[in-house]
């Protein structure tokens, strides 16, 4: 079994780079906030993200100036708050005009499935009649030879690389996802680089426990980086809730560009490495996040055994 | 017998409101905010049996505790299936998805929905006076949904002639229009407001107002509408949401984090006490699976 | 929750008639074959099959007359014998000739997943050059819009009805399968009458325990049959492996037309039902078969709790 | 040292060329018979880390037992992965598969195959004299795997100039003719027989002969052959089959279910003998997972 496991910063380093093409895994619950500290901590710019819906690391991620482009269906933080960054970026330019070509959800992950599939495009029944076709020279709707009528085709996207953080992968990369999955079975092969970062590094031996539950297989994945908590203040189903109150002290920051940027000094660029982000959170936090979650929801344990073995 | 609440915010009025839109035989895809309580509310009142399906892939959970996003962890607690965005949407593309309750930023009197950007005066869609969130799911909900019900409150400039940007096809430019544009869902079915609950003329596909709420008057709705609305001719006055409406939501939303009532918009919440209210919510529940 | 169970009879009096399309769900593993028993004891003729690969039930259907045109990848019965009554239905025409539409697996795959997904068709960049699309003229090779030259559209593929057998589901349809899949998760969403059989009706609470095994949503399904040794002489991941000598039997009677109607008279127009046919091959015989999946593979046991409850 | 096997059969010495075309590197597609047998044979030899990938959706299994076909239960055993078919093609046609392995009834110089029909005189595709199984995944494998092994016994009428029908492509009608069709993978990289082994000369994509079996000559191999066989400069014989590959295909397959040697095609075997030798198979075997 190939050993593919390396620090975060080795693995932002090695598959990031100025204009690169970027997927973001997952959505809200499993979204890699880790590796969004990392990549502006490592002053990447001028990337494309390609996604369906990013929130909270996108927006940092735009805060930062890492972004000259997004193909995406939604960049905004939902609920608890208004993405602030994204607005001043598009409205006003600041740090940089972001250009954004757009998607719907599923459109933005019928592209990942293209991608994932070694396909030029997929056909799709969404998008037709909306203004989103207008404003995306990439879709083409096409008269259905099978005669349905008009049917809209989305480019396939095969980013250069995605982070995709999940409860437990291998040394290899065969990974296995609890609770929803967003696109990121599709994510994973229509990536060129596909960097897993996980709650848990777990033996072969444990994969192979309940191979119907591989979400992400080895021969997709470039790289395994072990990061308990990776997603803090997002959640991760059977592992922690989402701290609320943490986010919105990154919201209220952002009401201002001063606010972010003191923000982003504060919880980034004066932070060392993920660890040392964990320590300031507060470890006991952490605890407490993580028993939010475990009153409602653990990873089960799986008992299997042969006849023999019984 | 029905009793009804006393006090009760427009946010709880209408998520109570939409959530009547759903019953059992429905399998109903919920979007952010109002629509998601709305979901819940019909599971722990008169639709246990509607099965509510998550953009993130869950379907069917049942949990002590209340989704905040269409894919919080809570979408899969208990859950029939966890699956993937691309197979929920799919299935909806197939047909299997009864409702799409989604939300918009304007509306137009077809029904078009726009929350990717308010383009201003000699704005554009590329500099834009506003930009918002885009689509998520919401164009696919309208597209492909068997019906979908908005929820929207009534602002002045949000109920328009024309919108800058359709992101959820409605009814598009009236009838037969979403058919010959290819589109395989029935469009709007009704418009959930804080006023006043809106339905769709079956035969000009226009926008009308089916029913106001408790002390409001039709000219109180008027003035936020921008076209010449037209009225059902069996105009009713809805009830005020029960008291087992409003007490499941605020189980539910203990801090009032959906229906904003005591939203966290306005500020930090300290941790210590997030952590209590959260734990004090999972301990008034208990869960029949 | 909605109760769907009925019996095999029930479910293929009310979801088969004369001329209508078919699926058989999964491949080798998992097919069907006490379905095709009870198809052919109704007589159903002038039936369209439609499938990826199919093996057993589909030479037993075959040989009983029931299929009049066939579009599939494989019909034949793999290792230990050939499609004699394939053959013989299409060299001779005996008992009747069957048109066959050519596909691969893939393809024929990806017209169930067109049809689960609710499209006309699917691309594909299989078939490409060889003599399937000259036979076929349903697909179609078009100039890809976004510039990769060649491709291949297959039409979707709507069956009227499907019977796909799982380990568990519960009695609204919520199905969990373990090992393989084949296509069943597309085919399930293709067909527009989806019975579900089963070695096992759970309650739901065992489904709800690990939901990223359902494949299978309630609301595909029309109708769900509790179903033990439903495969046999086929295997079940978990619950028994093949009777290979049984089905040598099938296949020498096969050699000739008189051969496999005496057999087909034995096995299956004098036998009642799945029960009588199961006395017929003997518990003892089945216990051992399940012995002998059970010494390699057990579908786990999922210990599913919350931190309260440890 | 290589310790060669003093009695083997055909099938044994095909399985054994076949699972030299396997490396540790390899994500490998193995069909039914022979390709099973090579790949279990790779795996537990030169090869341990190939990762064996079957049609049905399995990955990565470690097993006991050795399937029967490409969808058996053993084929998830202990498996990395256990998926859809849909999902093993699409991750081929996305090009992670390095290597298939199929066979054929009919095949011409450049690697075309038929397994769909012999068409005999006066017949056709819809009146053939021999129908066969059909594509199944070899279609696929051919269309898009980053190399295909064929495996095929040199029978006469079978290494024909031209193919009924093309089931699977080869090189097509030759150089540049894949790329042309819109094919993503590379094509055949070698022909596995009973009495040599077959390669694809890189600028004609013409079949020639690389390497006889011990004992075979040259003639004894063009018999079989319509076209005017090229053969390699730098022919070689191969080894025989060593005692460890003889000794894994034993215990892998004790009834010569695969093989063939002791085929269940003959007759019909007694249930009892059936379970015995299974039984005493699975417990010869040690499994580390």
């Amino acid at each position: 079994m190939k050993d593919k496991r390396m620090t975060l910063k080795e693995a932002v380093s090695k598959y990031t780079w100025d204009g690169c093409s970027l997927n973001i895994g997952s959505i809200c619950a499993r979204e890699p906030m880790a590796v969004a500290h990392e990549i502006i901590r490592q002053g990447r710019k001028n990337i494309t993200l390609i996604t369906d819906t990013t929130s909270d690391p996108a927006e940092l991620m735009v805060a930062a100036g890492c972004f000259s482009r997004i193909e995406a269906a939604y960049i905004w933080i939902g609920v608890v708050g208004q993405g602030y960054n994204i607005r001043r970026a598009v409205e006003e330019g600041i740090p940089n005009y972001i250009e954004i070509e757009p998607y719907s959800n599923y459109t933005a992950g019928l592209r990942l499935m293209a991608g994932a599939m070694g396909l030029p495009f997929l056909p799709t029944k969404s998008l037709l009649g909306s203004d989103i076709i207008t404003h995306n020279p990439r879709i083409k709707v096409i008269d259905d030879p099978y005669g349905s009528g008009p049917i809209a085709l989305v480019p396939a996207a095969n980013p250069d690389t995605t982070f995709i953080h999940v409860q437990r992968s291998d040394m290899a990369g065969n990974c296995q996802i609890w609770g929803m999955m967003g696109n990121d079975d599709f994510a994973s092969r229509a990536c060129k680089n596909v960097i897993i970062t996980c709650e848990e590094v777990v033996p072969t031996s444990e994969i192979r426990k309940i191979p119907n539950m591989t979400v992400i297989p080895e021969y997709a994945v470039s790289a395994v980086v072990e990061l308990p908590f990776g997603c803090h203040p997002l959640s991760v189903t059977g592992c922690y809730w989402m701290d609320n109150p943490f986010r919105q002290g990154f919201i209220q920051a952002s009401r201002t560009r001063d606010g972010v940027m003191a923000w982003l000094d504060e919880w980034v660029y004066q932070v060392e490495d993920h660890g040392q982000y964990l320590d300031k959170v507060g470890r006991d936090r952490l605890a407490k996040l993580q028993e939010l979650e475990q009153d409602n929801c653990m990873i089960p344990e799986i008992i299997s055994r042969t006849r023999e073995e019984m | 017998m029905k009793k009804y609440a006393e006090n009760y915010s427009i946010s709880e009025m209408m998520a109570a409101v939409c959530s009547l839109q759903l019953s059992n035989d429905d399998v109903a895809f919920v979007g952010v905010g109002i629509p998601l309580m709305a979901g819940a509310v019909a599971a722990a009142t008169h639709a246990p049996e509607v099965t509510i399906v998550y953009e993130g892939g869950g379907v069917g959970a049942r949990s002590r505790r209340m989704p905040w996003t269409i894919s919080d962890t809570p979408t899969t607690d208990n859950a029939l299936v966890a699956s993937t965005m691309n197979r929920i949407f799919s299935d909806q593309q197939r047909g299997y998805i009864t409702v799409g309750i989604i939300g918009g930023a304007e509306i137009d009197k077809f029904g078009n929905l726009n929350t990717t950007a308010i383009f201003g005066k000699g704005g554009s869609y590329d500099h834009p006076q506003v930009r918002l969130p885009g689509s998520g799911g919401a164009n696919d909900i309208a597209s492909s949904c068997q019906r979908t019900v908005i929820v929207m409150r009534l602002q002045k400039g949000k109920f328009v002639n024309k919108i800058d940007f359709i992101t959820s096809p409605g009814f598009l430019s009236g009838p037969g229009a979403r058919e010959k544009a290819g589109l395989l869902g029935g469009g709007p079915s009704a418009v959930v407001t804080d006023r006043g609950l809106f339905k769709f003329d079956a035969e000009t596909k226009e926008m009308y107002l089916d029913a106001i709420y408790p002390g409001m008057t039709v000219e109180q709705i008027k003035e936020y509408i921008d076209w010449d609305l037209k009225v059902s001719p069996h105009l009713y006055e809805m009830e005020p949401p029960t008291e087992e409406q409003i007490e499941v939501m605020h189980t539910l939303d203990p801090m009032g984090t959906v229906l904003g009532s005591k939203s966290l918009k306005g500020g930090i919440q300290p941790f210590d006490v997030y952590y209590e209210a959260l734990k004090k919510s999972y301990q008034s529940r208990t869960l029949s699976l």
